[in-house]
Formats: C-alpha cells, structure tokens, sequence
C-alpha cells in the first residue's frame, strides 16, 4: 500500500536533500505554491559558462514534494536544456499516466521511483510542483531547449 | 442518547472498504454523510412531483412549490428562525458573499445618486472586522469588498491555546460590519458570538456569523446569537451537496440591495426598470435547488429525531476521548484548546518531523479518512507557524473505535517515518 | 429515430395520474423531468464516493474529486467546449449574474486604482445590448449594472411574427457588451447568434448568449456561436435541480474578476489580500454541487444516446403538429412565428375571451401540465400587447397524443366559458 | 374537478362585473400585481358623507381574480369600516383554508364562492389580489375600523 508512493529513494532524497538551497548565480526564479495543502517551493535556474543548467531550490512540504525537488537538482543540474527537456517531458508524462506506464530509466534514473505517485491523484501536484517552478523559471530565464512562438 | 450502530446502519457508505480496509470516516468537518432517508426524500420528490416552484399553476406545480415552501418551514424551524428569514442559497460561501456584495452594490448605488440604506454603504474611513480563525470564506469576501470600496480590513487575533484574543478598540466608531465564525473549523473553537454581536451593536454596525461547523454539532438558535445574518451549508449536516442556508433579520433582508437577479425574485419588470420581491423570494434569482432543500428539511428531521443535545454530547464524549488519545502520543501536538470547554469535534494536530501530507497517507492507507492541510484557513495555520495540519472531524456515526484505528495510523506514520526522524532542513 | 414510449419507461414520474386523470407533462421549458438512470448516478456517488472535492487527500477524496471531473469533461464534450471553459453554477442565472459582476467588479477596481482588463470597465457613455424577448435571467442583471455604472441599456425589438428586429445603430462604437438568447423560451423563435455576436465583435464588444431553451433541445457547439459566454442550467435538460454551465473562453476567465469569493477558488490567502486560482475553480468558491455535477453528466450521456440531433428532429415534428392542430381551433392565436422555421418546441398561444390562467386551469384539470403567465418575459408580453399565455413545450418523452390531449383542454375550456365568451370589458 | 373552482356565482360575476370602473371620489388608490401571471388591479376608496366606504377598481386578469373584485366592492360598498373588517378578515381566512373551511354565508354572502379556490394555491393569489389592493388603499386613506400602531 504505503510501498507504492514511498520507495526507498524517496525516503532517502527525503532525509537527504540534494541541491536544497545550494548558492548559485541566479537568471530567474520562479515560486509555486499547492493551494491545497500549502506546500511552497521557489526555484532558481542559472547556466554555467559551458551553458549547461544550474539549479537550486528551497521550500518546505511533504515527503513526496521534497524528495521529488532533490531528485530534480540532482537530474538537471549539469545537463543543457537540449538534454534536459525531455527528461522534465518524461517526468510530465509520468505523473499523468494514473500508474499506467513503466518509466524509463535510461531517461529519468531516480525518478522512476515517482511512478506509484501518479496513483495517487491528490499527491500528483506534490512531485510536479518543483517540477512546475523549474519550467516557470526556464521560461523566465528563456533558458528552454524549444523557444515557444505565440499565436495572436 | 442514540445508538451509533442504528445509525450506521442508515449510511450504506459506512461500510465500504478503502485501499482494500474498511473505511474509517473522520472528515465530516469537509462533508458528512448522506442518510438513507435524505437520499430517499429527493428521489421521492423526483419521481413524484418534480416540477418548476412558483411559476406554475398546474398540480405538479402545486405540490413541488408546497414541499419546496414546506422544507423552508421545516429548516427554520431548526434553527429558531422565521419562515421569511430563511433563504436559500447554493452553500455557505455564496451565503456570506451574498451578505458583501449588499455592500458593494448599495455602494455603487449610492454614487449614482439612488436611495439605499446608508447601514450597507461603505468607503475610505471604515472598517469591516473578522478574526485570524475565519475560514477563507469569511475572509475573502471581505477583503474584496474592501478592495473595491476602500474600508479597511480588521481582525481579532488568536491566543496560543487557540482562542480569539477580543481586544478593545479593534471594533470601534469607524466599524459597519462584524463577521466572525461559531465554531472554528480547524482549531475547534467555539466564539463568543452573542459577546462580539453585542460589541458590534454597541457602534452601530451590522453582524454575521458563519455557523457551518455548528450548525451541525449543536444546537443552535438563530435568535439567540444576536446577529444580524448567519450563513452555513447542507452538505455538513446530512444534506445534499448544493443547497446553503442564509439567515437574515427581515427587516435588513427588504432593505437590501438585491444580489443575483432574473426570475421569480421580481415584483414587475420593464425594459428599463425592474422591481422585486420581498424576501426570502428577492434573493432567489431562477429556478432554485428545490430536490436539494427537500433532502436537507429532510436531513433537519432526521437530526431532530437523534436530538441536538445528544448530539452535541455524543461528539463531546468522542472529542475528550480524541484530546487524551492524541495528548499519550509523543511528539504529537493538538492545534487549538486541550479540552472540551467551548470547543467542538474539530481536532487538529501536527507530527513532529512527518508533513501532515504523509501523516494523512499513512492514516488513508489504514483506511482513515482524515483531511489535511490548511482546511482553508490559511492565516491560522501561519499563526501557529505550521505549514498545514491532519484533522480528526467526528460526528453522529463515529464511535471511539474510529479513533483508536485513527491513533493506530497516526503511530503507524511514526513508525514508517522514523518516530523522530531526522530531516535535515 | 429513438422509441418515445421507450424513453417515457425511464421516467416513472409520466405513469402518475394528476386530478385523478393521466399526467400529460408539457411544462418542460420551465424544467425537465429526470430519468432512472440521472437519479441512480447521483445515488451512486452519495452511497458510494462522497466527499469534499479538490481539498482532501483520501481515497474518498481522490473518487468524489475524479468523478467531478470526469463530469465536467463529459459536460463540456456535449457542447464541443474545452474542460477549463466550463464553470459549474447553481443555475443559468447565476451565470449571467456571473459575467455581469465581472464588470461590476472591474469597475469598482479601476475606481481604487487596481489594474483591471478595460474591456469590463464601464461607465456613462457605454452601452449594454440585449433583446425584448429575454428572459428576466438575461435582462434584470443588465439593468442593474447599468444602474450601478450609469451606462446604458438598449434592446433590439420584436416583429410582428415574432422574430428579432436587428436594426442598425443599436449595436455601436459605444457597446461594451451584447446579451442574447438563442432560443425565446415564450416565442419559440430561435436567433442569429453568430450574427449578432459578429456585429458585437466589430466594434470591439464582448457577446453572451443564453443557452437555456437550445442546449437541451439541439445540438449545440458553442465554439461555432461566436460568443464568449454561455450559460444554461441542468434542470431543463435531464439534470437534477441546483446546476448550471457558465461557459467562457478561458482568455477572459482568467482575466475577469472573481465574483463568489472563498475556498477552493484561491491560489495564497494572507489576512490582508489574496490571489486567485486559474479558470474555472477561480469560479467555483466552496463545496461545489458534486453530485448534481455528476448526474448532470449523466443526463448529457443519456441525451448523446438518443443523438441530439434526432432530440431536435422529434421536436420538430411535434411542433408542426402543434402549431397545425392549435390553428384549427377558431379564436386561438400564436404568439411567435407560426412554422417550424428557425423556431423551437415551445409554442405561446392566447384564447380569444378566456385569460390564460383559467385556459391552464382548465387544462390541468385534463391531467395536462402547461405553463400560464408571463414565463419571466414580461416585457415580451407587453410588446404582443397580451398580459400572458399559455404555453406548450415539449421533450423527449411527449408524442401526438399530448398534444391531442392539450387540444382537447384547450376546446374543453372554450366550451366551459363559451366559445364566444362576451366578458363586459 | 373545475367545479370546485368555477362556482356558478364567479363566472356570473366574472361575466358581470359589479363596481368595475366606477367614478368615485377617491380618497387613496393601491395597485397590486400578481409578479406569476402578470394580472394586474387598481382599487380606489372613498367615503359617504355618512362614513360608509365607496369601492371602485379597474384591472384584468383571470376569471378568478376578475370576480373576486366584484364580489368584493358588492360587499363593502355601504358598510362602515366597521362592518367591513369582519368581511375582509374572513375572506382572508378562508383563502388560507386550503379548502378546510365551511364558510359563514351571513357574512360573506357570495363570497363563499371562493372556498373551492383555496384548494388551488396557484390560484389563492387570483382571489385575493383585489382584497389586498382594498386593504391596502383603506391604510393608506386610514379608512381601516383598527387604527394599527407600530412596537418600535
Ligand atoms: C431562456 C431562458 N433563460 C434563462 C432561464 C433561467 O434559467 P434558471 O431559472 O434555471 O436560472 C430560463 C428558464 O427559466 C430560460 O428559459
Ligand atoms: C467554518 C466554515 N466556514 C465556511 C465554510 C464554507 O462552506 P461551503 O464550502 O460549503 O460554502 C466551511 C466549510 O468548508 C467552514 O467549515
């Protein structure tokens, strides 16, 4: 039951954060909030001189949305938006497949272990919220593998 | 007193299983249950004498605006109220918007040089008081109104045993309205309402209070509290969900600016000009929840015949057993009073080290059904300095069983997590 | 083409007898009846799935929240709509009051110097466009933000047949807003929507238009309308009582201000000042009508069983049949067009000498159920120059024999007061 | 069935009206309206030198509340305030009877026509409309028999 969303390396990333409020140079930062639960995190992104991405986070929630910023940093952190984009759109896919669909750990390496959250639809928005923040902040940044055009 | 087990016993839903356990039902502080007989009562009216209310003169017509007009009797008479005063709305929150937007529209009224009463017309230099424990539904509205008008936002602050902190001068001259709940949802507080009325009174301003978490729990006598409106919902009585009860004085009710408008709450209508109806009519624009205030006449009935006393004393009983349950827990802290004086059903805690997110996981997959997080009471929970909290709601159908399976979660959360687990923050 | 006596198997309330007589229900422009299968889904969720939506994290919780979603996807689907566009209200007029207090609201904000969308401010000098055949629903709203604003309201008149009077120069640079329905509930006439909402977009003015009487009786994509409101409401369509659709494109839902304030409809709650949810929980403060949700999605999957369009191709036949079989009767006159061009099921009559009210009565009296009065479009009466009518209005579960039973009513009371009654005037 | 309501007595007054249109002295008017159907009344009091009432009204509306006014200015045209509160209060009374009345014929003569109307509450409105209307224009000329005084 309780062993579908608690996997051992959410535990883990839980009791041990990585990437949490580790000082970077800062190009944009983007704070989420869970309405339902009052859960917060802000997300700073900022780009090495290689232009690989550097990320850091702080805030405070359960388990399911700390473990999942932690693994995010650790994820992201070093990659170029090319790299990264489609392992945040794996991680995307994942939380709306309703435990439907075997993740791939090629791509998303610890954040497999989010797949039995995807369960649970009232924690979805726990994993995403980093998540969320860190897309918020790319954009911000302009730090996103595709440039998006608008329609007017 | 009533027996739990009969009780039970007219809630099918009772016995189902969750996540593969038998459900333990403890958040009936969001919702309650529906009885057989609420459920009954609609569909009787549907498949019997569904038709539109005050609008038709054919037999159908007949009988549904007498069992409509019929439940309004029955609803008012559960609260000490008159007939008149009673009007229907969709829930609480529309019920206490109802109230601020006579503000705003007897406002805007006003600046266009049409007559109105000056008790409902606000701006810069006055004030509108709540306290720090409102749900956001007696928060919010007001804070709109003030956006839009110019008054200011006030609040009575909240003592550490969780208790309003009634401070001198925070209702003063420049106050034209009072709005404060009965019961806390999350803390379990029960105000002083008939005192803070009396405050309000006392410079002239009208007031309100949000009754949905007593209502329910207590008996309650409208007349009594010595205010001017009060507002709650159905669904957290053994309603059907979409049907509210506003509460007001008559006399304040006709003078008021009309809220929603179109049909069945005019007197004549012009292309250019429009006259209305007296209440409870002028506040009932379009076809109203007419299945939906039967199930809850029926849902008043059905508390009637348990008897509010006793239902009062059941959920006391059950609160002391929760209180000194949780107090034998280390690391286990009760947001809000540690004992049953002037306190309700509403018991929340947190976990030291676990996130009530987790700690409410734990619970669920024990088959406790328990809420968590800031129960829409954003402002309290930052005034205890928690980010949110789990909360054990009881009522008729609980017993002390449904605690102990509660507490066998809470522990099993401690021990899944570590009983002081080391979060590095 | 579906089975009429098929359909009236699930409806028991059409077996019933009224005065003693079969119940012949042709009231259903003022509400529908509701089959099994709308009252079983509801049901269903109470014994099975009730909890509070969107706040709870349980099992329960996670079930009531799906189905409710699930019930808004099902919904909007109906009507080719995208899931956020759909708004859940208490009914079709607190939709309409919805998007009036969007202006309103707006206007009272630009005043206190917040920045506001200018395309909801409004003011002297603006105008408000509607029609003289609107229901109360989509015309009191109206005059009272003009009363409130001090813009104006303007309307476009009916012909002779019945039909819309779309004069040039109603319609002008200083339109801020244009309402219209799109099928009269009292003449029957259906309207150029994507016209006049085309002429609204020209000189940069928003445009609503009042689903009540099309949604349930024809297929409908409210993209292919050219509005940016709908509303409409369950009861008229299979739904349960105390549900309705405000449909808005998601653009200006975000951008409007809110209206009902309180749960479930916030993003961050200080005691100070808020911000909002996006469309469309930014509409939907408080515990909203799930279960009505649910069975209203129902209804619409019953409704798409039988195919919309042979809904619209059953009623128009009946139709015919009514408006030839009402013309055969000397001193019976229809109010509205009188074939079965862009016109729907409901059919307005007066009887030479006999006030509708004693031509209902006497029908009623047959076992038929048909609406007198002004049916909430006064002003349209006075434009007929009559002080009410009868009305017949048909669904899915009537056949000729109604109408051949309506028929009889209608001779019945002519012979009771004398074909030729000479009333001294 | 339609025998209950259409007594002999009302569609003879509903053919017939009494009173209807009467030029009087008046003394106060009240128009009412019936906001479900649209039916709509004036009624117009004045008094005798000898302090009898004088009833006028004018209006249109159904069978039953078109015969209603005529009964009505039947029966109070010539009384005394006095005499005629008795008469207005039963009318009333029988109205909310719900058809469990046995009208006293010495007093409202034909207006106990009516009882069979208070079995339709659809139709109580229709009855009572001119009644009210009477009611209401005697308050405003202080023609009533009770002076009625306020509790502030
Ligand atoms: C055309 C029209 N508009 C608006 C309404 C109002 O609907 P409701 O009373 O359900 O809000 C109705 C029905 O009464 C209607 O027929
Ligand atoms: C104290 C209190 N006030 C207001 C509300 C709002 O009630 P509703 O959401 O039914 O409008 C609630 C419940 O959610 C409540 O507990």
């Amino acid at each position: 039951m309780s062993e579908d969303l608690y996997q051992e390396i959410i535990l883990d990333h839980y009791k041990n954060p990585r990437g949490k409020r580790v000082k970077i140079d800062s190009l944009a930062q983007s704070y989420q909030v869970n309405p339902t639960c009052g859960d917060e995190i802000t997300v700073d992104v900022g780009q090495n001189s290689d232009g690989t991405l550097l990320v850091s986070y702080d805030g405070q929630g359960c388990s399911i949305s700390q473990a999942s910023a932690s693994v995010m940093s650790e994820l992201i952190n070093g990659k170029t938006p090319e790299q990264a984009a489609p392992i945040q759109a794996a991680f995307m896919e994942l939380m709306k497949s309703k435990g439907q669909l075997e993740p791939d750990e090629d791509v998303l390496e610890d954040a497999i272990a989010f797949a039995g959250v995807s369960k649970y639809p009232a924690r979805i928005k726990c994993a995403l919220i980093s998540w969320m923040a860190l897309s918020d902040a790319q954009i911000k940044a302009s730090l996103t593998a595709t440039t998006t055009t608008r329609d007017e | 007193m009533f027996d739990v087990n009969e009780v039970r016993a007219d809630f099918p839903i009772l016995s189902r299983s969750v996540r593969g356990v038998p459900l333990v039902y403890l958040d009936s502080g969001a919702t309650s249950q529906k009885p057989t007989q609420v459920l009954d009562a609609e569909r009787f009216f549907y498949e019997n004498s569904n038709a539109v209310v005050h609008r038709g003169a054919h037999a159908l017509a007949e009988e549904a605006t007498d069992a409509y007009e019929r439940a309004r009797q029955t609803i008012s008479s559960f609260v000490g109220a008159q007939v008149d005063e009673i009007v229907f709305t969709k829930n609480a929150t529309e019920g206490i918007n109802l109230v601020a937007y006579a503000f705003s529209n007897a406002t805007d009224k006003a600046r266009q040089g049409l007559d109105v009463d000056q008790r409902f017309v606000i701006g810069p230099g006055d004030s509108i008081v709540v306290t720090e424990m409102e749900h956001h539904a007696n928060l919010v509205p007001w804070q709109e109104l003030c956006a839009k008008t110019g008054a200011q936002l006030r609040w009575f602050g909240i003592t550490d045993e969780g208790r309003l902190d009634i401070q001198p001068g925070i209702i003063d001259s420049t106050t034209k309205f009072v709005s404060v709940v009965h019961q806390s949802n999350l803390l379990g507080t029960i105000n002083p309402v008939r005192e803070i009325m009396d405050m309000a009174h006392a410079v002239g301003a009208l007031g309100m209070v949000d009754l949905c978490q007593s209502v329910p729990h207590m008996p309650v006598n409208v007349q009594e509290l010595g205010a001017d409106f009060a507002s709650w919902s159905g669904h957290k009585m053994l309603g059907p969900t979409g049907i509210g009860i506003l509460w007001g004085r008559t006399e304040l009710l006709n003078i008021m600016p009309p809220f929603l408008t179109g049909g069945s709450m005019i007197e004549m209508v012009h292309m250019d000009q429009s006259t209305y109806a007296p209440a409870p009519q002028r506040f009932e624009a379009g076809v109203p929840m007419v299945a939906q205030a039967i199930g809850l006449a029926r849902a008043c009935e059905y508390l009637s015949d348990l008897g509010m006393e006793n239902v009062f004393q059941h959920e006391q009983e059950l609160t002391a057993y929760t209180l000194a349950e949780l107090a034998k827990i280390p690391g286990v802290r009760v947001i809000g009073p540690l004992d049953t004086r002037d306190r309700g059903s509403a018991v929340s805690f947190v976990v030291d080290g676990i996130h009530p997110h987790d700690v409410g996981h734990l619970m669920d997959a024990m088959g406790v059904a328990v809420r968590v997080g800031h129960h829409c009471c954003w402002p309290t929970c930052r005034r205890f300095d928690v980010p949110a909290t789990t909360r054990i709601t009881t009522y008729i159908y609980n017993d002390k069983s449904d605690i102990d399976q509660a507490i066998a979660g809470i522990k099993s959360a401690q021990e899944f997590f570590g009983a002081s687990v080391a979060v590095s923050a």
